[in-house]
């Protein structure tokens, strides 16, 4: 006894139990209450099987099993979900992360190395993870002279505008955070952020090879921003709608791409100048400024704008697919609910168990979310491919290209549309519908 | 009042317009030397090669060892090529002490020193990938190159500083499979040799980084000395290795490399093919080699090289790499003088550089095949 | 007996001699070591010294002719038209290397020009020695003592460098250099130039 | 149009190369094999036989203390010290025998040319690292002991890229 506990004092014992006890009502009192008030009572709960679900039922389905589904159906529609998890923020973490192991494998492959090999054993599959514990657990060093409330916001506003960029992306019919009637103008107005943060960064952090990435940053995404919007009006032109969603839907029976392949082309190119991807990799060029508008984050703050930028990779890919790849339309290939569980339930032995409610998510729905993962993960792929062969180029040619190629083929993919659209081909009212 | 200043320090008037950029020996643009540039705007002024951050005095240790001593020293200021800079030093004493080398040592050394020359060009051509950010033209080369570093291990025992050539053949014979292995891995290499060409050579950002930058006219070439894949991509065809051939490199059939443009994209090609040429040398070795025979001249113990001098050069990956040893009938030579490529190269970076935009600085620079060790000495 | 790399049979012997390797045995003057006579002179290296001595006359001596070798040694004064005579007749287009070697028995340092030629396909082999003589002090203060001499860097440009590194190894002072400064070592070096036999390495 | 066809070449050379096998040698798991079992040396015909330079051995049996390795590193990293050994040979009086300090040798194998008596050869064994300078320093029994490695990675070439095997 006296080795595992040297000196036990009833006295000392009793102690930390009050002292525990004092804190969980401590915590409990002041944070716990709150939270719960303002679930229920803000948040507005749905009507099941007719009655609405007050606050005071909403605890009652721990009696009452078959009340479960239809609640956690409900939550399935809140904003809340909406933003947090499904097609919000959540889901595009998700993808983000997986983009960063997969670019990292990918671009290892595609040069005959091995890469990340020994987190997690099986061909590093916890390097992610291990990089965030590490940067979580890096010191954020601020430099002495810095601009300090700007320098901690730009990390956080980066993080920020990319998800606003995520929210406005449709992913299965209904299923969008904000489905604002003047979608493709809100994405226009939401990557007009990006260079802001960029030079706001890299001004805040008072040092050299910041201010020089940040005004090449300035300068590839102010010249690249033009070709992008006009490439895209094309679209709008023979689509008539801004909304993102209707955009989907007019790609039922054949994708933009077939019939404006210039117009992808170009918002490809001005995407990957957007990212700061290899060939237009400027504004962190390692050999000519150390990291460009990186140079002084550190730890977490580094960690949050790779998030961010990798968010805002997903996000561009995810507004290719939408408006060149027909978003979530595509053959019928998830195998339907099968009807007997709802009808009899499940058979185990000599218990039947019937859950009512059951069809969580509709078949239509996971269908589309399949086939815009699909999509978005090819287009993804595609982005990365360039990061292996190409170098980077020098700044004028960047301008050169983006003032230049870029903006005259732009507006030969407009007059493309507009041809079809006066041809009375497409359009509203056009031969194809 | 004017302040005394330490010995060998100016004081500088700056000016407004031009800024000064010190692309200093701690940059990842450029080698342990300083490149003191001149900006106005986008536009380089004027440059001031700066090296000497990495000079160890080899020429004056050199004085203090005596001919075999030296193998191991002189070999340290390329040790990724040393086998090309161990050859005129070997050629020249030879010359001194009057030794006949074997025949087969001749053909081993020849082998040696290619497989060297690809080691060290795709080591420069990696190099000159991640300059331009383009990371998978450093990943390739760097695992090529372990093709024939396996080789030269297997030849001389070390993977990078050899120290297998001596004054009189080479220190020990070819291990039993050699032939095979070299000729396998040797057809190897070239296959993946051609496969640059469409990821590195024809690729379009490349060119445009390249093309019409630091353009070398073949008359400015000529006049400034320089030497090897600086001077054969200006259009003159000078190749120690066919001019004055030494050793057995006569009777082995090979052309030497030489391009018109004088770019810098011309210059990053001429070694390139420098490397499929030094493959068809080194499989023309491997046939022509006499199966067996001795591989070196016995030395008499503390050779004496005589009141005599002599100047041998040799085509390293850096071009002519000369070698005046003058001795005075002691063990140790009375003074080694290396010329290297590299410093002769140098002087064309206040040349090429001037007028030229700061974005083709890495471009330029290291296309000159400059290595600063070697240049310093 | 078996050969041994570096040993002999004393090996105190080397020990002590290795302590200081500048002996006292004066080393033979270069120039009047004459050509050994069994092997014949190479003629085409032969036409080009004959020519140039006839041209020079008594100014230029010539050092040695070897097979792709000629050595010539000529006085400082009048190196720089010998010099541009080799440019222009007998088009030796550009220096390779400009080496100096110090003798401090015969208080003299030797400045060697190893000239070669790119445009004559004739001369490709040949490597054309251009030596001089300077003056040594045995105090050096390099750039304000006798050991001067006109530069070259008019007539071959390649040897900017080779002269800036050749000033501050041994104390060559080369007039009509555009900027004689320091090229290799460190800015605040104040001993006197390391290339100089005089100059000891620490330890040996 | 060069542009255009460049960039899709690049592409595709790209692409291709996703099916090439990986290249990179797996340091401590996989260890190349070498050519025999360490570098030596015949005085006889005065030519080495081929093998890798790694850590040196000393053949007690065979080491007579006349100090031509200690000469002969001397100029070149002045690495090999004589120091006294406890056993007495018969052929080595003095008593003396070469200890070799790694942390200045540069392994370039001279020393082992210039033994007479075959007692100084070299190994496989290139895994010298140690946490002072001072354990760098081989006394002449530690390097009696001839080392025993795993190396048995070669490199193997086949249709699909070269691999270290």
């Amino acid at each position: 006894m006296s080795t595992i506990a040297p000196k036990f004092r009833l006295s000392r014992f009793v102690a930390s139990l009050m002292n525990l006890i004092l804190w969980i009502l401590v915590l409990f009192t002041l944070i716990g209450l709150p939270l719960v008030f303002i679930v229920l009572f803000y948040i507005e709960l749905p009507e099941i099987n007719g009655e609405l679900l007050t606050p005071y039922l909403a605890l009652t389905w721990i009696a009452d099993p078959s009340r479960t589904l239809p609640i956690i159906k409900s939550l399935l529609q809140t904003d809340f979900f909406r933003i947090a998890a499904f097609p919000g923020f959540g889901f595009a973490a998700l993808l983000a992360a997986a983009t960063i192991y997969i670019e990292r494998k990918f671009l290892a492959k595609m040069q005959l190395r091995v890469g990340p090999l020994y987190c997690g054993k099986v061909e590093g599959i916890l390097q992610l993870m291990s990089d965030g514990l590490k940067l979580i657990s890096k010191e954020i060093i601020i430099p002495a002279k810095a601009d300090k409330p700007i320098f901690w916001a730009a990390p956080l506003l980066f993080v920020g505008t990319a998800a606003a960029l995520v929210s406005l992306i449709p992913v299965a019919p209904g299923w969008v955070v904000a489905d604002v009637d003047v979608g493709l103008l809100a994405v226009f107005a939401v990557i007009g952020f990006f260079p802001i943060i960029t030079v706001l960064s890299s001004w805040a952090s008072n040092s050299k090879f910041p201010f020089i990435g940040g005004i090449r940053a300035l300068h590839q995404m102010i010249s690249f921003e033009i070709p992008l919007i006009l490439s895209l009006l094309g679209i709008v032109i023979l689509t008539g709608t801004l909304n993102l969603t209707e955009i989907v839907e007019s790609q039922q029976h054949y994708w933009w791409i077939i019939f404006m392949p210039i117009g992808a082309i170009v918002f490809f190119i001005t995407l990957l100048a957007e990212l700061e991807r290899i060939p237009f990799d400027l504004p962190e060029a390692e050999s000519e400024i150390v990291a460009g508008w990186l140079t002084e984050f550190s730890g977490m703050m580094y960690g949050l704008v790779q998030l961010g930028s990798y968010v805002k990779l997903y996000a561009f890919a995810a507004l290719f697919t939408i408006l060149f790849l027909g978003g979530w339309s595509g053959p019928m290939v998830w195998p339907p609910f099968p009807q007997e569980i709802i009808t009899e339930g499940i058979t185990m032995g000599p218990i039947t168990m019937k859950i009512p409610g059951l069809p969580l998510l509709d078949q239509e729905m996971l269908n589309a979310t399949l086939w815009f993962v699909i999509k978005t993960v090819g287009v993804i792929m595609v982005i990365l491919l360039p990061r292996g062969v190409f170098p980077r180029i020098r700044i004028d040619l960047l301008l050169h290209t983006g003032w230049y190629k870029l903006i005259g083929l732009a507006f030969v993919n407009i007059f493309i549309a507009l041809a079809l659209l006066y041809a009375g081909v497409l359009g509203p009212g056009g031969l194809i519908q | 009042m004017t302040t005394q200043l330490p010995p060998g320090m100016q004081l500088e008037r700056v000016d407004e317009r031009i800024m000064t950029l010190n692309v200093g020996p701690q940059h990842p643009g450029s080698g342990h030397m300083r490149l003191i540039i001149k900006v106005d705007g986008d536009y380089i002024v004027s440059c001031d090669p700066d090296p000497g951050y990495v000079h160890r005095g080899e020429e004056k240790m050199a004085e203090y060892r005596n001919y075999i001593q030296n193998i191991p020293h002189l070999e340290r200021p390329v040790i990724h090529d040393s086998c090309n800079i161990l050859y005129p030093y070997c050629l020249a004493v030879e010359e001194l002490l009057g030794i006949e080398v074997p025949e087969r040592a001749k053909y081993i050394r020849v082998i040696a020193s290619e497989l060297n020359r690809c080691v060290y060009t795709l080591y420069w051509l990696s190099i000159y990938g991640i300059f331009l950010g383009h990371s998978t033209m450093f990943m390739w080369p760097m695992g090529d190159r372990e093709l024939l570093i396996d080789l030269l291990e297997a030849l001389s025992g070390a993977r990078v500083t050899h120290a297998y050539f001596v004054p009189g053949g080479v220190r020990n014979d070819t291990p039993s499979n050699f032939e095979e292995r070299c000729l396998r891995q040797v057809n190897y290499f070239e296959k993946r040799l051609k496969e640059y060409e469409d990821i590195f050579y024809q690729n379009p950002v490349l060119k445009q980084r390249t093309e019409g930058t630091g353009i070398l006219s073949r008359m400015d070439a000529i006049r400034l000395g320089t030497t090897g894949s600086v001077l054969r991509s200006a259009g003159v065809d000078f190749d120690i290795r066919k001019k004055e051939p030494y050793d057995v490199y006569e009777n082995l059939d090979f052309q030497s490399q030489v391009l018109k443009e004088g770019d810098s994209y011309a210059r990053s090609r001429v070694p390139y093919l420098d490397m499929l040429e030094s493959c068809r040398i080194i499989k023309d070795a491997l046939k022509k080699m006499p199966k067996s025979g001795s591989v070196r001249t016995k030395l008499k113990p503390n050779p004496k090289g005589g009141n005599d001098e002599a100047y041998r050069r040799v085509e390293s990956g850096r071009g002519a790499l000369g070698m005046y040893v003058v001795s005075d009938n002691k063990i140790e030579p009375y003074r080694v003088k290396i010329s290297v490529g590299s410093f002769r190269n140098m002087i064309c970076m206040p040349y090429l550089l001037k007028g030229e935009k700061l974005g083709n600085m890495p471009a330029v620079y290291w296309s000159l095949n400059y290595w600063p060790v070697e240049a310093d000495r | 007996m078996t050969s041994k790399k570096k040993t002999n049979a004393e090996p105190s012997e080397t020990v002590e001699e290795k302590s200081h390797p500048v002996t006292e045995e004066s080393k033979p003057e270069v120039a009047k070591k004459e050509e050994s006579t069994l092997v014949p002179e190479p003629t085409f290296e032969k036409s080009i010294a004959s020519r140039i001595v006839s041209k020079f006359g008594t100014k230029t001596v010539i050092g040695f002719i070897k097979p792709n070798r000629i050595r010539i040694n000529t006085k400082k004064e009048d190196i720089l038209d010998v010099a541009s005579y080799m440019r222009d007749e007998l088009n030796f287009d550009h220096a390779e290397s400009v080496s100096g070697v110090d003798y401090p028995e015969s208080k003299e340092i030797e400045v060697v020009y190893h000239l070669g030629s790119y445009s004559d396909p004739q001369l490709a082999k040949q490597i054309l020695t251009l030596a001089t003589r300077l003056p040594r002090e045995d105090v050096p203060n390099p750039g304000k003592d006798s050991t001067r001499m006109p530069s070259l860097r008019d007539i071959f440009y390649s040897v900017e460098f080779h002269e800036r590194e050749c000033f501050e190894m041994l104390g060559v002072y080369f007039d009509g250099h555009p900027d004689n400064r320091r090229l290799l070592l460190p800015e605040d070096w104040a001993d006197i130039p390391p290339l100089r036999k005089d100059f000891r390495v620490k330890g040996r | 149009m060069s542009t255009v066809a460049g960039i899709i070449r690049a592409l595709n050379s790209g692409v291709k190369h996703l099916a090439v096998k990986r290249f990179t040698l797996r340091y401590p798991e996989q260890k190349l094999k070498f050519v025999g079992d360490g570098f030596q040396f015949d005085p006889q015909t005065g030519v080495g036989i081929a093998g890798q330079k790694g850590r040196h051995i000393l053949f007690h049996d065979k080491c007579t203390g006349c100090q031509l390795c200690a000469i002969a590193c001397e100029g070149i990293a002045e690495a090999i010290a004589m120091v006294k050994v406890n056993n007495t040979w018969k052929h080595n009086k003095k008593a003396i025998m070469p200890q070799i300090d790694y942390g200045k040798c540069v392994f370039c194998g001279l020393c082992v040319d210039a033994c007479p008596f075959y007692a100084l050869y070299m190994t496989n064994d290139y895994e010298l690292s140690s946490f002072t300078k001072e354990a760098l320093i081989y006394t002449p029994s530690q390097l009696a002991v001839k080392p025993k490695v795993a190396q048995d990675v070669e490199i193997k070439i086949d249709d699909r890229g070269a691999t270290h095997g």
